[in-house]
């Protein structure tokens, strides 16, 4: 059973080109086709501007895709009553301090999406709201408060019990944890996992850092300029990786190992400019080891077992 | 660069043909233009002499777009009152209308930018607070009402300055006094909130690390970015001054196009009306215009397509 | 988040406490105009010592009770028809609250209505919202509202509807940038998410969190309108005579103002107070709403 | 020979607020030293004190506060001034607001020369040019010439970087440089780091949070919690044989690549950091820790396993 079906799947944004520009095509998302099983998570990982956190609006459906198809559960996003795409996927999202609306208080903002649905009686949002904020470890009394009364790592239970309280099939989270500490990350995480289990949820995991993406993930796409270059299960792609950005991402992570330095990731420090977009590998500027056909040549997808690898050189 | 002033352009044009409608509508609303112009008194014969004089007779639409074919090479009609081509009314008063808006507008230059300034510098102190009330007496004060005590005390009582007439540049002093008291206000808490955001960037903190002196900090790397809404500001309230100066003209007797206007206001002198509303307007688009290039030479970020 | 950021927050906390005592005490002198502003308002038939309208050319341009040979019968004297001035004064703090307050209400439905879907449905939606604020900001207000006055004739609604028509420009850019900022944050897509309609997500993410802006706004637009009414009427084509209106008092007495200073200054000061305290008031309500100064 | 940077028992104050409560750290010449805690445990501050750069409502005090044997809290102002920039330098995190947009990469650059060494312009520029080759930035004659916002946030840090070393500093403190920065970017700017660092024989105070980052660059590591240094030692020493129940907890919180389990629960400390309202007293940590007692709500040692190895607790071993 399929959780999330993307098919050939494109985005692009008009960017005003400030007061004096033109407006510039940014492409967010070229392209992207995939899908996760009921019960998988699915860790994407990317650079900022790589297009992950527009995938993951594209999927909640935030965001209308130029072409392709999306579907969750089955059914075509576009295609849903909102009420019903509500009970089958939420979102997490990044910052706590945006997420939560600050005039609202806590148990006002876990009972919205109850209540939106309109046919939950308010003795049985009262009891369901109750259940949910004792599950994410919150106390009654945190019910009352207002978002500006919490921590970090409360405001993001409280955002997690939102998203939980209509008890969905998949929850997409971008970036939940990048706001956090490290003690903190590591209490949201397990967290995210324990309801994971208990509730038979399908995660789309997408963040920045390596180790909390292998940590949560079943598979993992590497996600640059918009497209998947390197998809494989999550031993796989972290054993052994073969697109040369996946390497260049794996190097970079400095893991707390005293007297190793600090690694040669040798990409060059300029991001590519999402609204132009290089010819052939979208990769070869920066590549360590591109030669002169990657200038030229779109690199094909190579299948591999359970996922597939975007480079002429693999 | 060029792109984006065409553009500006055609907002302004639109603008302006928006202005024209809404202006001609306007002086239609009264219902029959003859039976004004002719007067208490007229006969039937008169009003239908008038309104076959000035075209009123034929269908509106004809009027209008005669009058917008006419304001597009400049003839912007007869003054029904004075007997000439408005827009020669206009070029005649307008001296004494942009003379009173720039002697305002570089008073309260004068005056809100240091005030701000310190202001910001000297954040919550008593300096701080006596600025910012100084901004709220501004703003309460009104226009008229100010005109009128200082010609008491400065006119009447001191005799120091003219209570009325358009002679010389004393004539000025006291309508742009006034008339800088309604844009002191907003420029000076523009520029304060502009220094203090300055004061609190990052840039500031990297500025101080590097050891740089207390005056370079503050006129160099702070003033300079908080000019640049000032700047768009100014040019938006040049326009709010000359548009508002009509009551100031009206208090000294100064015979600009505000003067002018509600001369023919009361005189139901239409076609001056509607010429002095879209002359104000297109000026008014004009500075918004300006404001957008001077930003553009400010600030580097705007510069570069 | 760094410490940094943290730090400088803690400044901010620290440095509002002084300057809290100041402006509390700004903002209560401000509440206390507005209160007896609007109690002169409310009950002026019951406050007037005399019928504002009575002329007694027997008592014409009486000094008030702080000049010599004042009349205890008219405490702030008579005008140039021997009507009491204490009695207008009152009258006329009707005229100009109830102008305020029904201007602002007008331009606010208008502006907030505008700058709302402009900011949040954006797009066509929003470039027709910004073409409307520009073309209204390049209206020179004065001269158009003295223009419709002059032509229709002057009464009361048709002074309001007029400003109301002209004022709704800072409703509509504040209502716009704040929608715009709020929409654009993270709990609004978690509504959407949610399953929530358009119009909840207006009604209950968006307006609360830009409802205390648009309360500053309507604060400065009461005390435009009430000097832009003065202003009017003291051009003679705002509130129609014998109405007391501020700004026709001082018309009215402008030729005896060399004289007889007094009967340009009780006004103007009572004018002058008035707005000074709804702004005070207004700056006071910014800052305990954390605003942003100048919208 | 003394310390290049000595703080003792500083203590920063903002109002009621206690930021930093005592904290001691040493920056020996040559030597990065990383300064590590969560948001909120005063690392930022005590960075900012050194270079007095806290903003005026700050309280600063300590009972030593020197650089290269040189007393700074006596310092004037303007003694201050001429120090900053000069013999101390520091970088910040956000790249892309840290440099003033109005003004060209050059034109920042070379105030710092023409402010502390009276250089002429083209001396200055001269300079600059050669600092930005050597921070790895190609064509540093066009960049030197181009506007903050026509750069990359690595290209601002390179800038931010070549124009703390205008004066040749002794001492660089750099506020968590890397982390608005992407990964693959921030491993590049920590290596560039490192090798001016020891290029150029600099001391080094490194802020971070990123315990990943001091393992890699750090000789010696000060961790912070709540105002206070509750643990310092050699680097390897610390990861090696973390003393205080905190630096172990923070320790297991990180999941390192390769060597975690897909869900098994992370190591994870309870709780949040707390408020430390006046008059706190006793280890600030012991709400979260799993060791606590009743005596650790009063005065807590300091032990020292060996010469350079000190943690606060209560417990011994």
């Amino acid at each position: 059973m399929t959780a999330i079906e993307l098919g050939n799947v494109r985005k692009t944004f008009r960017v005003k080109g400030g007061l004096l520009g033109a407006d510039r095509h940014v492409v967010a998302v070229d392209d992207v086709s995939f899908a996760v099983p009921t019960g998988g998570v699915l860790g994407i990982v990317g650079e900022s501007g790589c297009g992950k956190s527009t995938l993951a609006r594209l999927i909640l459906g935030l965001l209308q895709p130029d072409r392709g198809s999306i579907a969750v559960e089955g059914q075509r996003v576009a295609a849903m009553d909102r009420r019903a795409r509500a009970r089958l996927i939420q979102p997490v999202f990044q910052d706590p301090f945006a997420s939560l609306n600050p005039m609202t208080r806590v148990r006002d903002i876990v009972a919205m999406p109850l209540k939106a649905q309109g046919n939950f009686g308010a003795a049985d949002v009262r009891r369901r709201v109750d259940e949910m904020l004792a599950r994410v470890g919150l106390s009654a009394e945190m019910g009352r408060r207002l978002p500006a009364e919490l921590s970090g790592g409360q405001r993001q239970r409280v955002a997690i019990a939102r998203a939980l309280v209509l008890r969905p099939r998949i929850v997409v989270c971008d970036e939940p944890t990048s706001a956090l500490d490290v003690s903190v990350q590591a209490q949201i995480l397990n967290l995210l996992a324990e309801l994971r289990r208990e509730l038979g949820l399908t995660y789309l995991f997408i963040s920045h850092n390596l180790a909390v993406v292998e940590h949560v993930a079943s598979e993992v796409a590497v996600m640059y300029l918009g497209r998947f270059v390197e998809r494989a299960p999550t031993e796989r792609l972290f054993g052994e990786p073969e697109h040369p950005y996946t390497r260049a991402l794996l190097a970079s992570v400095l893991t707390p190992e005293p007297g190793l330095g600090v690694p040669d990731v040798g990409l060059g420090d300029t991001l590519p400019d999402p609204a132009n977009i290089p010819a052939g590998c979208r990769f070869h500027p920066r590549c360590p080891i591109a030669e002169p056909r990657c200038a030229v040549e779109s690199p094909p997808l190579k299948a591999r077992p359970g996922g597939g690898v975007e480079c002429l050189l693999v | 660069m060029l792109q984006f002033f065409v553009r500006r352009l055609i907002v302004a044009l639109l603008v302006a043909a928006t202005v024209m409608t809404l202006a001609f509508v306007l002086t239609r609303l009264s219902g029959d233009l003859a039976i004004s112009i002719a007067g208490p008194n007229a006969t039937q014969a008169d009003v239908d002499a008038v309104r076959r004089a000035y075209g009123l007779d034929r269908p509106l639409l004809v009027q209008f777009f005669d009058w917008v074919g006419r304001a597009l090479t400049g003839d912007l009609g007869q003054s029904y009152f004075f007997k000439t081509p408005v827009s020669a009314l206009i070029a005649e008063r307008m001296p004494v209308t942009l003379t009173l808006g720039l002697t305002g507008l570089v008073i309260a230059l004068a005056v809100s930018l240091p005030l701000g300034i310190l202001a910001a510098v000297r954040e919550n102190t008593a300096i701080d607070r006596l600025v910012q009330v100084v901004a709220l007496l501004g703003q309460a004060m009104p226009s008229f009402w100010l005109g009128l005590l200082l010609m008491i005390v400065f006119g009447l009582q001191l005799g120091w300055l003219p209570i009325s007439g358009t002679g010389s540049w004393d004539n000025y002093v006291m309508p742009g006094v006034v008339l800088a008291f309604s844009a002191i206000p907003a420029l000076t808490r523009l520029t304060r909130a502009g220094m203090i955001q300055s004061m609190a960037s990052d840039y500031i903190r990297t500025a101080r690390a590097k050891g740089l002196s207390r005056a370079s900090i503050l006129l160099k790397h702070a003033l300079r970015n908080a000019a640049i809404p000032v700047v768009a500001i100014t040019a938006v309230q040049l326009g709010f001054m000359l548009g508002g100066s009509i009551v100031i003209e009206q208090v000294f007797a100064l015979h600009g196009v505000g003067f002018l206007a509600w001369e023919s206001i009361g005189k139901n002198d239409f076609p001056v009306v509607q010429a002095v509303v879209l002359v104000l307007a297109v000026i008014y688009v004009a500075l918004t215009m300006l404001a957008d290039l001077m930003n553009a030479v400010l600030d580097p970020r705007l510069r570069a397509s | 988040m760094s410490i940094a950021t943290a730090s400088r927050g803690a400044r901010r906390g620290e440095r509002r406490s002084p300057r809290r005592g100041w402006r509390s005490a700004s903002t209560w002198i401000g509440a206390a105009i507005v209160a007896i502003a609007a109690f002169c308002a409310v009950f002026a038939p019951l406050l007037m010592p005399h019928d504002p309208f009575a002329q007694d050319l027997g008592k014409r341009l009486l000094v008030p009770f702080w000049m010599e040979g004042s009349d205890p019968e008219h405490l702030l004297g008579t005008d140039q028809l021997g009507r009491d001035y204490l009695s207008r004064l009152i009258y006329g703090c009707r005229i100009s609250m109830l102008i305020g307050v029904t201007v602002s209400v007008v331009s606010g439905v208008i502006g907030i209505t505008l700058g709302v879907l402009g900011g949040f449905f954006g797009g066509r939606v929003d470039d027709a919202v910004l073409f409307a604020i520009t073309t209204r900001l390049s209206i020179p207000v004065v001269l158009v509202a003295l223009a419709v006055v002059g032509l229709l004739g002057s009464s009361m609604t048709l002074l309001v509807a007029t400003l109301g028509l002209l004022l709704w420009d800072r409703f509509a850019v504040v209502a716009r940038s704040t929608t715009m900022q709020v929409r654009n944050l993270d709990f609004v897509a978690a509504a959407w998410c949610a399953g929530c309609s358009r119009f909840r997500i207006l009604l209950h993410e968006v307006l609360p969190n830009i409802a205390s802006h648009l309360v500053v706004v309507a604060t400065l637009e009461i005390a435009l309108a009430i000097l832009l009414e003065a202003a009017l009427s003291f051009l003679g084509l705002g509130v129609p005579p014998p109405l007391p209106s501020w700004g026709l008092m001082i018309a009215e007495a402008k030729d005896y103002m060399f004289f007889s200073p007094w009967v340009i200054v009780i006004p103007g000061v009572a004018l002058f107070v008035l707005v000074l305290g709804i702004n005070l008031f207004g700056d006071g309500l910014r800052d305990s709403f954390g605003a942003r100064s100048d919208p | 020979m003394t310390a290049l940077l000595e703080i003792e028992q500083l203590q920063v104050s903002f109002g009621s607020t206690a930021a930093v409560r005592g904290a001691s750290l040493s920056v020996a010449r040559g030597e990065t030293h990383c300064l590590v805690g969560e948001s909120g445990c005063g690392k930022s501050v005590t960075a900012l004190s050194v270079m007095n750069l806290l903003a005026p409502n700050a309280r600063r005090s300590a009972k030593r506060l020197a650089f290269e044997g040189q007393d700074l809290l006596g310092l004037s102002d303007s003694g201050m001034a001429n120090l900053r920039g000069n013999a101390m330098a520091m970088i910040f995190q956000e790249p892309m607001t840290s440099l003033n947009p109005a003004y060209t990469v050059g034109s920042q650059m070379t105030e710092v020369l023409r402010r502390h060494k009276r250089a002429s312009q083209r001396a200055a520029t001269d300079r600059a040019a050669d600092l930005l080759a050597r921070v790895g930035i190609t064509a540093p004659g066009l960049r030197l010439g181009q506007f903050p916002h026509q750069l990359s946030g690595g290209l601002r840090q390179r800038v931010m970087i070549a124009m703390a070393l205008m004066c040749e500093p002794r001492l660089l403190i750099a506020d968590e440089p890397t982390t608005a920065l992407d990964v693959t970017v921030q491993a590049q700017i920590l290596r560039l780091l490192s090798r001016l660092q020891r290029d150029l024989g600099l001391g080094m105070l490194l802020i971070t949070h990123d315990l990943g980052i001091v393992a890699r660059v750090a000789h010696r590591v000060s961790v912070m919690y709540a105002g206070e240094v509750v643990e310092s030692a050699p680097t390897a020493e610390l990861f090696a044989n973390p003393r205080h129940p905190y630096t172990q907890g923070l320790l297991r919180c990180v999941p390192v690549p390769g060597r975690i389990k897909r869900d098994e629960p992370l190591g994870s400390i309870p709780g949040t950091v707390p408020r430390i309202a006046p008059g706190f007293a006793g280890c600030a940590f012991r709400e979260r820790c799993a060791f606590a007692d009743e005596s650790c709500s009063s005065a807590i040692p300091r032990h020292r396993p060996s010469a350079a190895h000190d943690f606060l607790c209560r417990l011994p071993a």
